[in-house]
């Protein structure tokens, strides 16, 4: 028999194995689409992984965003500029250090943190119950992360829909959106060609 | 009345897509300058309810705290206000021909509303009383300054990759700080400051507690230029436009500043061993180093902007320093400092965007002999670099006084005299400019514009601010001693009279 | 054996939080160290991701459901405050994503390279190669740096 | 009752003056004019303060007050009443003789020239009437500021590395020692005001005064106390007028005056002789009045030699006060004066020979005595005066300051104070000697190309450049017999509490 | 790609569900998991699906950019304003009580409007980046890849 409980721990592990493994074909590989397909797959799998811990919400919007539109973005940018990954010459002595130092800073942290999962830990027993508890009452609305979201902390929800908002304008500002750009590059870019065809006739 | 703190973000919030929507740079601009005063208006009035103490709370969505976001002012954050917004109604005017000289003008529409959201996310950060709300402000202001910081490369491609650079460090800090904020959520359970702090006193230290500090502080610590996390610094400033430049120098440093000041008091308060020796050992030493070692790379730049930013690493240093003291006058040297610091340096990169404006250079080598030809600007920046120096009868001078004072205090007189010493890497720095203007010939061959009203008044008004306020620095002294006061007591009085 | 016990709890109680801090500085890591531009890119939008997962992981309960309510009143709920908070840092991450790689792009079309090292190069360059004799700072910073 | 806004008059006058010669670049005649003028209308206004202040009204005014109890404040005293009624004093004078040195050198940028020279003299009397240390602090960096241009204003590379010197350890002492020693008062004892007696005692214990002190004595660079010398020499790069009110006159007795004020109102003579905190700046100020001598002997240029001339007098006013006694005080005050007359005179004589036959070094002036009489019968009688020789000025100074040696018990002092009149001799008098006595034909360095006069008969300066140094010559004798009125006059310092030590 | 005949062919059949799938996620976002984000990320996902098979002259037709950017402003706006008007009724930024009688219906009208707002301004802002993205000359052709 396998319990529930059991069941969760071996499909974290196998996503976290995955994922791992994943994380590291990234920082091996130098084929930028492989990559950016890649860091895809991680997406999707980190969506699986938030699925198991109940945040379906998040879920749904990590599969949209880091593996939909980033990965879009991604391939975009590299018909843009390039598709392959040179090798650096650099050492990676000092960016490897930095790395485990911040990486033992941060397990030095886990060790006080309540046991994953734990009911009483500080997260469940503060804060959390009321927007439970409360979130039917006050707002009728049964998804609790709709309610927080759009009410409880509609105000940082304002600023996440002006963080995308300043994200456009920043775009817009650097890349402009004349879509004469394009037709004039590709129109060239026939006339060149018509122009070899006819040189190799 | 009792809406305003409301009103001081969501005007510019409201306006920055109002001019997106209507698209035209003049209207783009009447609006921003229009929203700016109004802010400091608002921002003033803010300042004059709580300047007696009084802690004001505004719960966003009618959600108490800490179930929902709550806004909280007291002194030292209505003094921050009061300095963005401040600032950007002195940076608005001068923007207008700045801007049209540096930029395309399909970008102005978006440039200033952009320029709106980076005040916008500024101000939100230093109002809030919500621990995550500042990362998502910090993320506005950010986001809005990456761009900006780009669009100098109209004149200097170097500005992109500046801004790329800027963009790394900046998200890395910005996650870091998303992560310290994990770790203190996950031991307090809490978002809110106020609540924060109350839990971290009744728990006591952990392990994963000291590493939420830490990693809140290495992240700010990224966002302000703290030592040796500077290096995104002087690129962005150097190749920034220059109203992006000077409103950069002027505000996004200070809030930096401001939120660490209130993690670490505010928050983590001053009981926390942890957080005192992180202060004594690591930060003061830092701070003493970025005073001279940024100072002493200043003396060696080649462009003007880029030795003011160096300048203002090494400023930054002084900041920190007045932080790291932990004693009430230490805090009250920070803040001061924090406040003269901006008019001086703001005065300063106006001044260094007249140049630009007039030669379209900021090289040293370019600036041969401009005093003559440019009586107000060069007059300017002598009377900036002044106050850099700390010369008495400028600004600098009180923050360099209320600094050494709160040295004194503790009977760390060596530390007393460093600050002395740095401050004579300015006057070498300043004076080397001096020299260039003022008795350099001019090159022949010279094509002078000539500099536009609306740049002179903004740069003669800040730095004649600068000299007021330090003719008469009894204002501005007495508001940081009571923002200090309000640090100082910060576990008691900030948090328990609010409400 | 008490202390294997213990050590047995901390290590399921934790070992999630481990591999997190794995994957993040994976990201990191790549952020940092390597020198193509995009790829900088998909290591801080993998840190990002960890971090996601660090908070996640902290709202989750043994036996929980996701926090969408139903009609049995035992039902044990996650918290949603994480996932609230996660949400606003997914949509700043993609925003932050958006910009940079406009950025990248920009910087392609003026240096025509992606590579940090390449773009170095380029603006040392740039950074006037021929410091004019009067400057003591030029000839000492020459001297720094190496050249002539 | 005298209004004691005159203060404020005697102290914007030279500003107001700067202001309008900056308006009249385009009318040299009317700029200049305006300067004398302005220079005739600040003396004035001194005048009347010292008359208020002989009548013994006490005049004191507070402008404003920066923070709580840090006041921007002028009030006078008999110190500062000599510091101001010398520096306006001599700026007629030297303004008379800029014009005619402006004219006859040459130079270019004249009008900043003037309105540079002005603003040092708002700088100057703001020290002399500064109520406290804060104000005096703000004019003695305002001062060093606005000599700056006037030190570099030739600009050529030589200029700029010589005002750079110049700035560089001015600005330097003064914001690494002045200023600490500033903020550490201020924060030993919360005030910084000019008291009777001193502020520092009971605040602070001895070993701290000597470092105290120490940061005072080296802060304040202007009085050229070694080793923090070297911007004196440097600065002579600067046209003859402005060496000879700024750099006789103005800025260094700036810093004599300053450390003369501090130790007497800020740590109290008292105080100094009670811990013997100052004795090893009597010895440090014994070594630079040798040294300098010494170092002075080896000078060619004429100017660099008056300049080592300059540090080593200085150090005299820094022993009269490190000897810690009413005489000393008194002498040193003395000196101020003295040594500000037989000093400009020296340096307009040397102004007055470049302008009239562009010679610099003291081995080109043979025979010159005879080409320019005035002028080297004038820089003569300066010489006997800084060398001390009755019936000039200058004897009066030794005198007081021997007094004061004997009664400190450093009869050694009074050795010293002999050899450097002796090492005056040495370097003083052979320039005049040669000037009367050596034959003109040993001309060296005679350059036909540069030379426009050929020398014949009387030859001197333009009369605008002889008469000032003239005056001031006639001044060092004035000052012989007038000393009972001026020790009458210094008595008035005061010195409270002087236990132990009497008149 | 005009040459493609069975792309655009599924394209034209694809795109209104797509349409429908985001309406869906955008209101029942209150009972189920979605909500305005990630409707307005399906939705641009429709528009950018379009562009990449109709070509991006074809979309810009369909949606000017002009329009594109009254919206996405728009959308902040909504959001904005929705907090904003509470002002008029003496209460708190983003306080929605006023939208209705009780406060629990007013509630779920505040809930509904803003993730509105989201919506609009998540899906014109992704398309609008997908526009700027596409509309730049790329450096390496279609064969290439």
């Amino acid at each position: 028999m396998i319990s529930p409980d059991t069941a969760a721990i071996v499909i974290d592990a196998l996503l976290f194995t995955f994922l791992v493994i994943t994380a590291l074909a990234i920082v091996q590989l130098r084929h930028l689409f492989a990559v950016v397909m890649l860091a895809g797959v991680f997406s999707l799998l980190s969506a699986g992984l938030f699925v198991s811990l109940d945040a379906v919400d998040v879920a749904f919007t990590e599969a949209a965003v880091g593996a939909g539109i980033s990965t879009v973005l991604m391939l975009g940018t590299m018909a843009l500029t390039a598709r392959e990954e040179k090798k650096s010459p650099h050492p990676i002595f000092l960016p490897l250090l930095v790395c485990l130092v911040t990486g033992a800073a941060l397990i030095y942290g886990t060790l006080d943190m309540p046991p994953f999962g734990s009911p009483d830990a500080p997260v469940q027993t503060h804060v959390a119950p009321d927007y439970i508890a409360r979130t039917p009452v006050e707002t009728g609305v049964p998804n609790i992360v709709t309610a927080v979201l759009a009410s409880y902390r509609g105000y940082d929800t304002l600023g996440e829909t002006t963080v995308i908002f300043t994200a456009v304008i920043a775009v817009l500002m650097l890349l402009g959106w004349d879509t004469k750009n394009r037709s004039l590059a590709r129109n060239a870019r026939r006339r060149e060609e018509d122009r070899e065809k006819g040189d190799e006739a | 009345m009792s809406n305003l703190p409301a009103l001081q973000i969501i005007l510019p919030l409201m306006a920055a897509p109002i001019c997106a929507m209507v698209g035209r740079p003049k209207f783009a601009w009447g609006l921003a300058t229009l929203v700016a005063w109004a802010s400091f208006a608002i921002s003033i009035l803010l300042f004059l309810s709580v300047r007696d103490g009084t802690v004001i709370s505004y719960d966003m969505g009618g959600w108490a705290p800490p179930l929902g976001i709550e806004y909280r002012v007291d002194v030292l954050n209505a003094f921050v206000l009061m300095i963005v917004s401040g600032m950007t109604s002195f940076v608005m005017p001068y923007a207008l021909k700045s801007v049209a000289s540096e930029l395309h003008e399909s970008q102005h529409a978006y440039f200033y509303t952009a320029f709106l959201l980076c005040m916008t996310g500024l101000m939100g950060v230093a109002i809030t009383g919500d621990a995550f709300n500042v990362f998502v402000f910090l993320e506005i202001s950010s986001l809005s300054t990456y761009a900006l910081v780009a669009m100098g490369a109209a004149r200097d491609k170097r500005a992109l990759t500046a801004a790329f650079n800027y963009l790394i460090m900046g998200t890395i800090g910005a996650t870091f700080f998303v992560i310290g904020l994990g770790m203190m959520y996950m031991v307090t359970g809490t978002l809110n400051m106020a609540d924060l702090a109350q839990k971290i006193a009744a728990n006591g230290d952990s392990r994963t507690l000291r590493m939420g500090f830490s990693f809140v502080l290495v992240g700010i610590g990224l966002k302000l230029a703290m030592f040796p996390l500077h290096l995104w610094l002087p690129n962005a400033y150097s190749y920034a436009p220059s109203a992006v430049t000077t409103f950069l120098a002027s505000t996004a440093t200070k809030v930096a500043i401001y939120v660490m000041a209130r993690f670490m008091f505010s928050i983590f308060g001053f009981d926390y061993d942890f957080q005192a020796n992180t202060m004594q050992f690591i930060m003061l030493p830092l701070a003493l180093v970025a005073m001279f070692a940024a100072s002493t790379v200043a003396i060696f730049q080649e462009d003007l902007k880029r030795m003011l930013a160096y300048s203002s690493v090494a400023q930054v240093g002084y900041m920190l320093l007045g932080m790291s003291f932990l004693t009430q006058l230490g805090l009250t040297a920070t803040v001061v400092h924090m406040f003269n610091h901006a008019l001086i340096k703001g005065g300063l990169f106006m001044a260094a965007g007249c140049f630009i404006y007039a030669v379209n250079s900021s090289r040293i080598d370019d600036l041969k002999g401009l005093g003559r030809i440019m009586p107000w600007t060069s007059a300017a920046f002598v009377l900036g670099g002044l106050g850099l120096i700390g010369v008495p009868m400028t600004a600098g001078f009180i923050s360099k006084w209320y600094l050494m004072q709160a040295a004194f205090e503790l009977d760390w007189w060596p530390i007393a005299l460093l600050i002395v010493a740095s401050s004579l890497l300015a006057v070498i720095y300043v004076w080397r400019m001096v020299e260039v203007l003022y008795l350099r010939d001019l090159p022949e061959k010279n094509d002078v514009r000539a500099v536009p009203l609306t740049m002179l008044v903004p740069m003669w008004g800040l730095l004649l601010l600068s000299v007021y306020f330090g003719v008469s620095a009894d204002i501005t002294v007495s508001a940081a001693s009571r923002a200090a006061n309000a640090l100082i007591g910060a576990s008691n009085i900030f948090w328990q009279s609010g409400g | 054996m008490p202390d294997t016990m213990i050590n047995m709890d901390l290590v399921t109680g934790h070992y999630n939080y481990w591999l997190v801090v794995v994957l993040m500085m994976t990201g990191l890591f790549i952020t940092v160290s390597r020198g193509n531009l995009i790829k900088k890119i998909v290591g801080l939008n993998l840190f990002q991701t960890s971090v996601f997962m660090l908070y996640i992981s902290m709202g989750k309960i043994k036996g929980g459901t996701a926090p969408i309510l139903t009609d049995d009143p035992a039902t044990v709920y996650s918290n949603p405050l994480p996932h609230v908070l996660i949400l606003t840092a997914i949509v700043v991450g993609i925003a932050t994503t958006a910009l940079a790689l406009a950025l990248i792009i920009r910087i392609r079309e003026s240096y025509g390279t992606i590579e940090a090292d390449e773009i170095l190069e380029i603006e040392h360059q740039i950074d006037d190669p021929d410091p004019s004799p009067t400057n003591p700072a030029n000839a000492l910073m020459a001297r720094i740096r190496g050249n002539r | 009752m005298t209004d004691p806004n005159i203060i404020l008059i005697a102290l914007l006058m030279p500003a107001l003056t700067a202001l309008i010669v900056s308006r009249l670049d385009a009318l040299p005649d009317m700029r200049d004019g305006v300067s004398i003028l302005g220079a005739l209308a600040t003396f004035g206004a001194v005048l009347l303060t010292l008359q208020a202040f002989l009548e013994g009204t006490p005049l004191s005014i507070t402008l404003f007050e920066v923070m709580p109890g840090l006041t921007l404040n002028f009030t006078l005293e008999p110190l500062g009443m000599v510091f101001a009624t010398v520096a306006s004093g001599l700026w007629i004078i030297t303004a008379i003789y800029s014009v005619g040195y402006m004219r006859g050198a040459g130079e270019k940028n004249q009008t900043r020239f003037y309105i540079c020279f002005a603003l040092a003299i708002t700088g100057a009397l703001g020290i002399a009437f500064a109520g406290n240390l804060f104000t005096l602090f703000i004019f003695y960096e305002m001062l060093t500021v606005v000599t700056y241009p006037l030190v570099a204003h030739k600009q050529t590379p030589e200029a700029r590395a010589g005002a750079r010197t110049y700035i560089s350890i001015l600005l330097g002492t003064s914001i690494a020692f002045f200023l600490t020693a500033i903020i550490w008062t201020w924060s030993l004892t919360g005030t910084l005001e000019f008291t009777p007696g001193g502020i520092l005692s009971g605040h602070i214990s001895p070993v701290f005064t000597g470092v105290l002190l120490a940061l005072f004595a080296f802060g304040v660079g202007k009085a050229a106390l070694m080793p923090f010398h070297r911007w004196l020499p440097a600065a002579m790069v600067a046209p003859t007028p402005v060496s000879a009110l700024l750099h006789a006159v103005a800025v260094v007795k700036a810093g004599v005056f300053t450390l003369l004020k501090i130790g007497i109102y800020i740590f109290g003579i008292g105080l100094l002789s009670r811990t013997g905190a100052s004795e090893w700046l009597m010895w440090l100020a014994a070594a630079s009045i040798l040294i300098s001598s010494i170092i002075a002997l080896n000078q060619d240029n004429l100017k660099a030699r008056l300049a080592y001339s300059t540090i080593s007098q200085l150090a005299y006013v820094t022993l009269g006060l490190a000897l810690a006694n009413q005489m000393g005080v008194i002498g040193g005050a003395l000196q101020i004066m003295t040594h500000a007359l037989g000093k400009v005179t020296l340096f307009m004589a040397a102004g007055a020979i470049y302008v009239a036959t562009h010679k610099t070094h003291v081995s080109e002036l043979d025979g010159l005595g005879r080409q320019m009489p005035f002028t080297f019968a004038a820089f003569t009688i300066a010489a006997l005066s800084i060398i001390g020789l009755p019936p000039l000025g200058g004897a009066w100074t030794k005198w007081y300051l021997m007094l004061s040696s004997a009664e400190a018990g450093h009869q050694v002092l009074i050795v010293v104070l002999m050899i450097s009149s002796l090492l005056n001799v040495a370097y003083l008098l052979p320039i005049s000697a040669r000037g009367f006595f050596y034959p003109p034909s040993r001309q060296r360095g005679y350059d036909m190309s540069t030379e426009k006069l050929p020398p014949v008969k009387m030859a001197e300066a333009p009369w605008f450049c002889v008469v000032p140094l003239c005056i001031t010559a006639l001044g060092c004798i004035v000052l012989f017999f007038t000393i009972g009125d001026l020790y009458e006059f210094l008595l008035r310092i005061p010195l409270l509490p002087l236990e132990g030590v009497t008149p | 790609m005009s040459h493609h005949t069975i792309l655009r062919v599924v394209a034209k059949f694809l795109i209104p569900p797509i349409i429908l799938y985001a309406l869906y996620v955008q209101w029942h976002g209150d009972y189920g998991p979605g909500g305005g984000f990630q409707a307005g990320v399906i939705f641009a996902v429709a528009f950018i699906l379009y562009a990449l098979v109709f070509g991006l002259d074809a979309l810009v037709r369909v949606f000017p950019t002009a329009v594109i950017r009254i919206l996405f402003s728009l959308g902040v706006l909504i959001y904005a304003g929705t907090g904003f008007v509470a002002m008029f009724f003496g209460k708190n930024f983003l306080d929605y009580s006023y939208l209705g009688h009780d406060p629990v219906h007013a509630q779920e009208w505040g809930i509904l409007l803003v993730e509105f707002g989201v919506g609009l301004t998540v899906a014109t802002v992704m398309i609008a980046i997908f526009i700027a993205f596409a509309s730049r000359i790329p450096s390496i052709s279609d064969e290439e890849w």
